[in-house]
């Protein structure tokens, strides 16, 4: 036991070893590569316009996959996100009914309500026990049948201008022409306060919840109320998609549908992992810009529509896939350290990842 | 010290089932093991010892088949041997029983010892069979306490180990290899095993046993190989060497020493912890102080009730009944974050499923409870951080590392920073050194002194009753749930051992014999006596239930 | 005995494991490329071989007799849309009559799953409550299939079985599907109605539907055909795919614009989501001008619209449905659009046709309803008939005469 | 179960078997005693509205709407057992509706080669899938949404719309009862006891367990974990191929749109009732039979009450979280393990009074 102090502090990996550490690098040369296909296939997707239409229509999901990420990173699903940014928008709509008055009350009337979802998913998960996939896809149910009871079946009311704005407009410029969008300032500040908060102490209590919930549990961390934070972010994502979702394309009956397993799907091909622990929301929303991206792509390739989910599924298995299977070498090398660091201590490369350094 | 087998074994000479002659492994061009030489007979225990990182896993795994050698040969019935599998080395014989349970808990006993190889009849599963033939391998070892419809998940992890051996022996295992198969169990069922491995020796089967506790390596084993940074130090009959040579021979420095002395300028100060006649379903009544600067050692067998007193202390599985008081002020703490708030600390007892958060880096994890429970300060008192990792001598590449891959010492080590770093008021330590090395250990024990010189009150939970001697300055020895009796620092071992065990009249010489080997021995005690049934069974239960139904 | 019951048990295992062993080395092409000649026999057996790319949906002769039955007065009063029919054939149905009143009407409804059968389903609701008042219901019994059509079945089943159903009504679910349990419903010699999509067998007493699909896109594609150059784009947007009340609508539009000069730049599923929607068209204006929007149905025009506001690009010229949010927006650009209209006033028909068969008249066997788009000359009529309407109910649908109006279709 | 009871040397026979059995039935014990609650609610409630519950209208109904999702959760309680899951089967029913009904293309003499053709294509999906898992090592949440994606993809380019037709014939698996009960819930229930004898009496089913319980385990003991996964997708697949011919044969006619009555969701959420763990390792068929069951029941009530669609979707959901919830309740008391430490207490002479209650879990993990 003789060297070790100045290993202990050893400063951070470099910035490109940290990203090609992580399995998180195969979605950046998966988002530059559908950006570059696009490029080719249509110069004009480069000038700003097209870039900030792209933006608004990208920003409800990559905001959802900031959301489904606090989740998944905490070890949970949350598969009601898509039922509540289609209740959020219905309940907008018909609350509003096109009084501008109301937009900025029933804006927050629709924070409550998306915060007392997520704490409704948090509080059955964690306290009744229940299976975060059990209890989402009740409320999943739920949400979607309480709303359209309310409405009748179909939405009423009406969307204010005002509340359109958010996911429609922009800063500078007037519409039709060049704007900096609401939806990208929205993105950027809320991805980036996300990016804080996972180095924030609750952050990093959330990380090692979704990776060890009982050692959590003794250090001290509420571990309830860890994950019921998760569900009320998630919540709270989902209202923000729901205000852009609403104000970029308006009230349909099918708003939000099938949004949580794109959402999911987002969140995984960025590298987090299902179960927990695994993962950084940087790439979490990089994963959702891919998706987006792809979905672009298809357009315009012009492949026929109804091949393009064929190829989305392809191209995501073949990316989680890719993602998985280099990463067994690259762990054992960062496993093993070098022998002139610690002569003393040779540590038993692990045979599986679960039970490391016996003896 | 490199040299390598002195002498040969004492033992009748039997030609050996396994032959390793130059066996070495590296990983990644990094040596873990060096010309190692190995026979394995029949009938003979063999023990394989060393510290931490010194090669006794990496060779178990090489004879069970995990890892494959880059250098020497293995033979078997003096056929040359590879094992591709755990599976393959298992068919011909050689079985190997992990630390980690390889059980699936909600499956039965039977169903476990024969996964994999099920009987079939007609195609289809032969469950009465498997019952049949289980149970006929139980009752052949002795063990009436196990039924094969058992799930596994409702036995002990004493009765778990023996289900794992069982289905070792079920494989009609010449040669079984134990990791430090008493790590974790309590002392009467460590003789449980004891048995077991006796009869497992009478019936011809070689048994290689790695363990860190001399007491077993002396009772139980026939042979002694000692392994060093990867090299073979000495193989030698056991009757050829003396505990205190061994500890020399394992890690070249004197036994003595092994303790730090305690600094006469620390003197106890006012109470910091006191129990009051605190109870819930596991114990009772429990009354007791630890003041500032003082180690109280919390003393008895497993499943005495040590670990529900720091679990009710701390608010996991809290009191029912008493007062808790800390700084002289009551407090009813239902949860570890007001443990943590009202100034405790816990070191648990298992360090992976309690203590850390595998995947995440040393940093993380040594910063859990101050971003758990304090987060507002977290940051600034986190800088503190690296500065106790290297007064703690870890060791690992970088602060970033995932603690997954560092050892068990240097993971205990993250434990205790995490601790550290909230400058608690009281920690309480339980069995803060199982598992871990040599120099890990002393770097515990260093520590506790450095706690009490700067007043923290220490409450030692432990089974290692030259711990509990050295360290403590007064010793609480527990039983059943209750506090059997206060002894002062310098107590001897069997004053302990008798309050702990309660050991009646008809069973003194039991005890006294078992402690005779003590006296010789002072400094192997690495593990209690084992305990006979009878010594400390109230009420005279019937006798053929060996396995004592402890809490783990 | 056990033993020979498990080993029984154990052996259909192992032959089902057998076949499951044996087949997973087949490559899963094989089968589908079998399938698909079947498919294209299947439409060839049923003659609808024709030119354009559709080919499975269209059929000539459908195409045809709709097309022609917009230019044909319908029969029946004039202020009264939902009872007017178009060539009717009538048939006798006095095997059918029966005195007295309170009858038991069951009506197994595919579901309420969007605005239009939403819409529709309060008007059956309003239509039905004034036979209540007039006593010749006594119980109108609903099955909600949620699009389910095995549910449906099902729910088909369990009236024809529970035999105290004096009528039925059935809003299939999927063409197709549905076919044996409406078969059934008929042989139980209860009167069967069958309204909206229909069924492939004429055993029902009467199938109520407007003029249909092809009628629907064509009114559409003409209008576009009309109003745009030779040589103009035009974007087609599409719900879902293999949906036979929609491929017909795109089949007649295909038809129609393979014969003019547009060109259809691109044909999209949306899945009637309004953010895809936007999405789409606004990817389609980044690589070149769109100048005509044409839609299988209303749902999210209004978002096609605003894609073009979005882009800073001149309106197209649009077609989309009777919805009020898409002709109020088209009220507010003045853009040059219609709007065509699958007659949401069907939902009434039934009701009426349940109470004409107990009675013994006779019905049309097909009852087909009119169907005309709204053009600009009526916008604004429309428009303010509709003034208090959400923005998804329909304006054709022909509520305006009952008791519940307005507030039933106001406070949903 | 305390080993108070045991002390006496077990003898090997006829008692521990069944002892086992009894304990077995216990976690399947609670899914079958919700079942009756939840049918015991449903009579009174259809008898106050003047109904009959067993009627043979309402039995047959609600036995008909057991055997689709029926088929589709017995295979799904495979993949859950094994610690896997899919997302996929909604796409396979409706693929093999369409391979079914083209392949019999209205020809009785073909009805074999038809069930043949859906059934080999079921199981090809299968494979891909449990390959795409085990292989690959892509999470079965993503593997399987990605095949059901590109069946989805498939489907919707190939068949616009129901494809082929069911001879007369064939039509019988769908329409055919003896009494109130549909031939397709006595093929069902026959699955479902092929299932039971799958997991509890051959050696793959009881490796399906091990893979799911803990996979190292299941591989260190020499079980071909990837082999189990793949078997069990095999056979999840070929469940919902059965599930697509029943379609094919209640609707005369192959229809690709069945992929959107959200099968995947319902019979993980069937399985899950029927007190299967979601994390694999525990379970039955028959508690999967229990599960299908009470969501029927539900449905079925909810049809004889008139109940709004909307309110149903709620209902649903609330009674899902609820049970599910229930199961969890009972699974957290600590008594199976705990209990064992009590009776020795308490024996102990001066045994605390307070402690004859089960112990308060938490400590251990």
């Amino acid at each position: 036991m003789s060297t070790s102090a100045a290993t202990a502090r050893a400063e951070r990996p470099r910035l490109l070893e940290r990203i090609t550490a992580s399995s998180s690098w195969t979605v950046y040369a998966l988002l530059i590569v559908v950006f570059v296909g696009i490029l080719v296939m249509n110069p004009s997707f480069g000038e700003p316009m097209s870039l900030m239409a792209f933006v608004k229509k990208a920003a409800p999901l990559i905001i959802l996959a900031i959301g489904q990420y606090f989740v998944i990173v905490s070890g949970e699903f949350d598969l009601s996100v898509g039922s509540l940014v289609g209740a959020q928008v219905v309940i907008a709509a018909r609350l509003m009914d096109g009084e501008d008055s109301m937009t900025w009350p029933v804006m927050g009337i629709m924070l409550l309500f998306g915060l007392a979802v997520g704490l409704v998913n948090g509080l059955v998960t964690t306290l009744l026990k229940v299976p975060s996939f059990i209890t989402t896809l009740g409320m999943m149910l739920v949400l979607y049948g309480a709303i359209r009871l309310w409405t009748g079946g179909a939405p009423t009311g009406a969307l204010t201008e005002g509340f359109r704005q958010w996911g429609r407009g922009g800063l500078f410029g007037s519409p039709g022409e060049f704007q900096v969008p609401y939806a990208l300032l929205i993105v950027v500040v809320l991805g980036v306060l996300a990016a804080l908060l996972m180095r924030r102490p609750y952050g990093r209590t959330l990380m090692a919840t979704g990776n060890n919930d009982v050692a959590a549990a003794f250090s001290g961390a509420p571990v309830w109320w860890v994950r019921t934070r998760a569900f009320l972010l998630s919540g709270l994502m989902a209202t923000v998609a729901a205000v852009l979702i609403g104000g970029y394309a308006g009230v349909t009956a099918q708003v939000g549908q099938g949004l949580e397993f794109v959402a999911i799907t987002a969140v995984v091909l960025g590298g987090v992992v299902l179960g927990g622990g695994r993962g950084s929301v940087v790439a979490a929303m990089a994963g959702a810009l891919t998706l987006e991206a792809l979905f672009t792509l298809f357009n315009q390739l012009s492949l026929p529509s109804t091949i393009r989910p064929a190829v989305q599924g392809v191209i995501i298995i073949a990316a989680v896939a890719y993602a998985a299977v280099p990463r067994r070498p690259r762990r054992r090398a960062t496993a093993e350290p070098p022998s002139s660091a610690e002569p003393s201590s040779p540590v038993d490369p692990p045979s599986r990842p679960k039970e490391p350094a016996a003896t | 010290m490199t040299t390598t087998s002195t002498s040969r074994p004492s033992t009748p000479v039997v030609e050996p089932i396994l032959r390793l002659r130059g066996i070495g492994k590296e990983f990644f061009g990094n040596s873990v093991l060096r010309g190692i030489d190995l026979d394995v007979r029949p009938g003979e225990v063999h023990a394989l010892v060393g510290e931490n990182g010194a090669g006794k896993s990496t060779l178990m795994k090489i004879i069970a088949g995990v890892h494959r050698p880059d250098a020497g040969t293995m033979t078997l019935d003096d056929a040359p041997a590879t094992f591709t599998s755990p599976l393959a080395a298992q068919v011909v014989g050689v079985s190997t029983v992990f630390q980690e349970f390889n059980l699936l808990p909600e499956r039965t006993v039977a169903e476990n010892v024969y996964l994999g190889r099920e009987p079939r009849r007609f195609g289809l599963v032969d469950a009465a069979r498997m019952d049949r033939d289980t149970s006929e391998l139980l009752t052949e070892l002795g063990l009436v306490g196990i039924s094969p419809w058992m799930r596994v998940g409702s036995l002990s992890v004493a009765e778990q180990q023996i289900v794992e051996i069982v289905k070792a022996v079920s494989y009609d295992a010449r040669i079984i290899s134990m990791d430090e198969p008493t790590a974790a169990l309590a002392d009467q069922e460590v003789e449980l095993l004891y048995e077991l491995v006796r009869r497992l020796k009478e019936r011809g089967v070689a048994i290689l046993y790695v363990s860190h506790r001399l007491k077993e390596i002396f009772d139980l084993c026939d042979t002694i190989t000692v392994l060093k940074d990867g090299n073979q130090v000495i193989t030698t009959a056991t009757a050829d060497i003396t505990p205190d040579q061994l500890v020399r021979t394992m890690v070249g420095r004197e036994f003595s020493g092994y303790f730090p002395e305690k600094d006469p300028t620390t003197v106890p100060g006012e109470v910091r912890l006191a129990l009051q006649g605190v109870g819930n379903t596991q114990v009772d009544d429990v009354t007791l102080e630890v003041r500032s600067g003082e180690i109280v050692a919390l003393a008895g067998l497993q499943g005495s009730g040590r670990t529900e007193i720091a679990h009710g202390i701390f608010g996991i599985a809290p009191f029912s009944r008493g007062r808790v008081l800390i700084d002289g002020t009551e407090h009813t703490l239902t949860s570890a974050r007001q443990a943590v708030r009202a100034g405790l600390a816990l070191v648990t007892e298992d360090r992976k499923a309690e203590g850390l958060a595998l995947g995440q880096s040393i940093l993380a994890n040594a910063r859990l409870v101050l971003d758990s429970v304090t987060p507002r300060t977290s940051g600034s008192r986190a800088r503190r951080i690296p500065g106790i990792l290297s007064s703690l001598d870890l060791v690992a590449r970088s602060a970033e590392t995932e603690v997954q891959y560092l050892s068990g010492g240097n993971q205990q080590k993250v434990v205790l920073a995490k601790w550290l770093v909230t400058d608690p008021d009281v920690i309480v330590l339980d069995e803060p050194t199982r598992g871990i090395d040599v120099g890990a250990k002393r770097a515990v024990y260093d520590l506790m002194r450095e706690l009490t010189a700067d007043g923290v009150a220490v409450l030692l939970i432990s089974s290692e009753l030259p711990e509990v001697v050295a360290m403590a300055d007064r010793i609480l020895v527990m039983r059943d749930g209750r506090l059997a009796g206060e002894l002062p620092a310098g107590s001897d071992e069997e004053t302990v051992m008798s309050l702990a065990t309660g050991a009646g009249e008809e069973s003194a010489e039991h005890v006294a014999v078992d402690l005779s080997v003590l006296a010789e021995h002072p400094e192997a005690l690495a593990a209690l006596p084992g305990a006979s049934d009878a010594a400390h069974r109230p009420g005279g239960q019937p006798a053929d239930r060996p396995v004592q139904q402890e809490e783990r | 005995m056990r033993r020979s019951r498990a080993l029984l048990a154990g052996a259909a295992t192992a032959a089902l494991m057998f076949t499951a062993a044996c087949t997973t080395d087949t490559p899963t092409e094989t089968a589908p490329e079998g399938t698909e000649t079947t498919a294209e026999e299947t439409a060839e057996a049923e003659g609808s071989d024709d030119s354009g790319a559709n080919s499975d949906w269209f059929v000539q002769a459908d195409f045809d007799r709709e097309l022609a039955q917009r230019d044909i007065a319908p029969e029946g009063p004039a202020d009264q849309p939902w009872l007017q029919a178009i060539e009717p054939e009538f048939v006798d149905t006095s095997e059918f009559a029966s005195e007295g009143g309170d009858k038991v009407l069951c009506f197994s409804n595919a579901s309420v799953s969007n605005p239009w059968r939403v819409t529709g389903w309060i008007t059956m609701q309003q239509q039905v409550e004034v036979l209540e008042a007039e006593g010749v219901i006594g119980e109108f019994r609903v099955s909600d299939a949620a699009d389910d059509d095995n549910k449906q079945i099902s729910d088909i089943q369990a009236f024809v079985e529970a035999g105290d159903c004096d009528a039925i009504i059935v809003s299939p679910s999927t063409t197709a599907t549905l076919t044996p349990a409406v078969e059934a419903a008929c042989e139980s010699g209860k009167p069967v109605i069958v309204f909206d999509r229909g069924v492939n067998t004429d055993c029902m007493v009467t199938f109520i539907h407007p003029i249909g699909g092809y009628a629907y896109g064509a009114d559409g594609a003409e209008f576009l055909t009309e109003n745009l150059d030779e040589g103009s784009t035009v974007l087609a947007l599409r719900i879902l795919p293999g949906v036979d009340v929609l491929e017909n609508r795109w089949a007649a539009a295909d038809k129609i614009f393979s014969e003019s000069g547009l060109e259809v730049v691109g044909q999209e599923f949306t899945g009637g989501d309004a953010a895809q929607i936007k999405d789409i068209v606004t990817q389609y204006l980044q690589r070149g001008p769109v100048d005509g929007i044409w839609m299988d149905a209303g749902d999210g025009s209004v978002a096609a619209v605003e894609a073009f506001e979005d882009a800073g690009q001149p309106y197209p010229v649009f077609m989309g449905e009777d919805e009020m949010s898409f002709l109020r927006k088209w009220q507010d650009t003045e853009m040059t659009a219609i709007g065509a209209v699958y007659s949401n006033f069907q939902w009434r028909t039934p009701i009426l046709a349940a109470q004409m068969i107990w009675n013994g008249e006779e019905v049309p066997s097909e009852w087909v309803l009119p169907q005309d788009p709204i053009e600009a000359d009526e916008l604004d009529a429309y428009l303010e008939e509709n003034a208090d309407m959400p923005s998804l109910h329909y304006a054709k649908f022909g509520g305006e005469d009952l008791p519940g109006y307005p507030e039933a279709w106001t406070d949903r | 179960m305390s080993t108070a009871v045991t002390t006496a040397p077990p003898a090997a026979g006829a008692p521990p078997s069944s002892v086992r059995r009894r304990r077995r039935l216990g976690s399947t014990g609670i899914v079958y005693l919700a079942l009756v609650g939840i049918l015991l609610i449903s009579v009174v409630l259809v008898g106050l509205r003047g109904g009959n519950f067993f009627s043979q209208s309402t039995v047959a109904y609600m036995l008909t709407q057991t055997s689709l999702l029926g088929f589709v959760a017995i295979g799904q309680t495979f993949v859950i057992l094994c610690r896997s899951l899919d997302l996929s089967v909604g796409y396979v029913v409706a693929l093999c509706s369409i391979v079914g009904a083209t392949t019999m293309a209205g020809d009785p003499n073909r009805v074999w080669l038809g069930v043949v053709a859906a059934l080999a294509v079921a199981a090809g999906v299968g494979l891909v899938n449990g390959l795409v898992i085990s292989r690959l090592r892509v999470n079965p949440f993503i593997a399987t949404l990605g095949v059901g994606l590109i069946i989805k993809g498939y489907l919707d380019t190939q068949f616009k719309g129901p494809a082929g037709s069911v001879p007369a014939s064939f039509q019988g698996f769908g329409y055919t009862r003896i009494g109130p009960v549909p031939v397709s819930t006595i093929v069902m229930v026959a699955v479902a006891v092929l299932g039971v004898v799958l997991l509890t009496r051959t050696r793959s089913g009881y490796h399906m367990f091990a893979v799911g319980g803990n996979v190292d385990v299941a591989r260190l003991s020499g079980i071909r974990t990837g082999r189990s996964i793949v078997l069990a997708h095999v056979l999840c697949s070929l469940c919902a191929g059965v599930a697509g011919l029943l379609i094919a044969a209640r609707f005369s006619t192959g229809n690709a749109l069945v992929y959107s009555y959200g099968l995947d969701l319902d019979s993980i959420a069937a399985v899950v009732l029927g007190g299967t763990l979601l994390l694999g390792g525990r379970g039955s068929v028959a508690g999967t039979v229990g599960g299908v069951a009470i969501l029927a029941v539900l449905d079925t009530t909810f049809n004889v009450l008139d109940i709004n669609p909307f309110f149903k979707d709620v209902l649903r959901g609330a009674i899902i979280i609820a049970a599910v919830a229930l199961y969890a309740r009972r699974q957290i008391d600590p008594a199976s393990s705990r209990a064992r430490f009590l009776p020795g207490r308490r024996a102990a002479p001066s045994a605390p009074t307070g402690t004859s209650g089960p112990a308060t879990g938490g400590a251990s993990a």
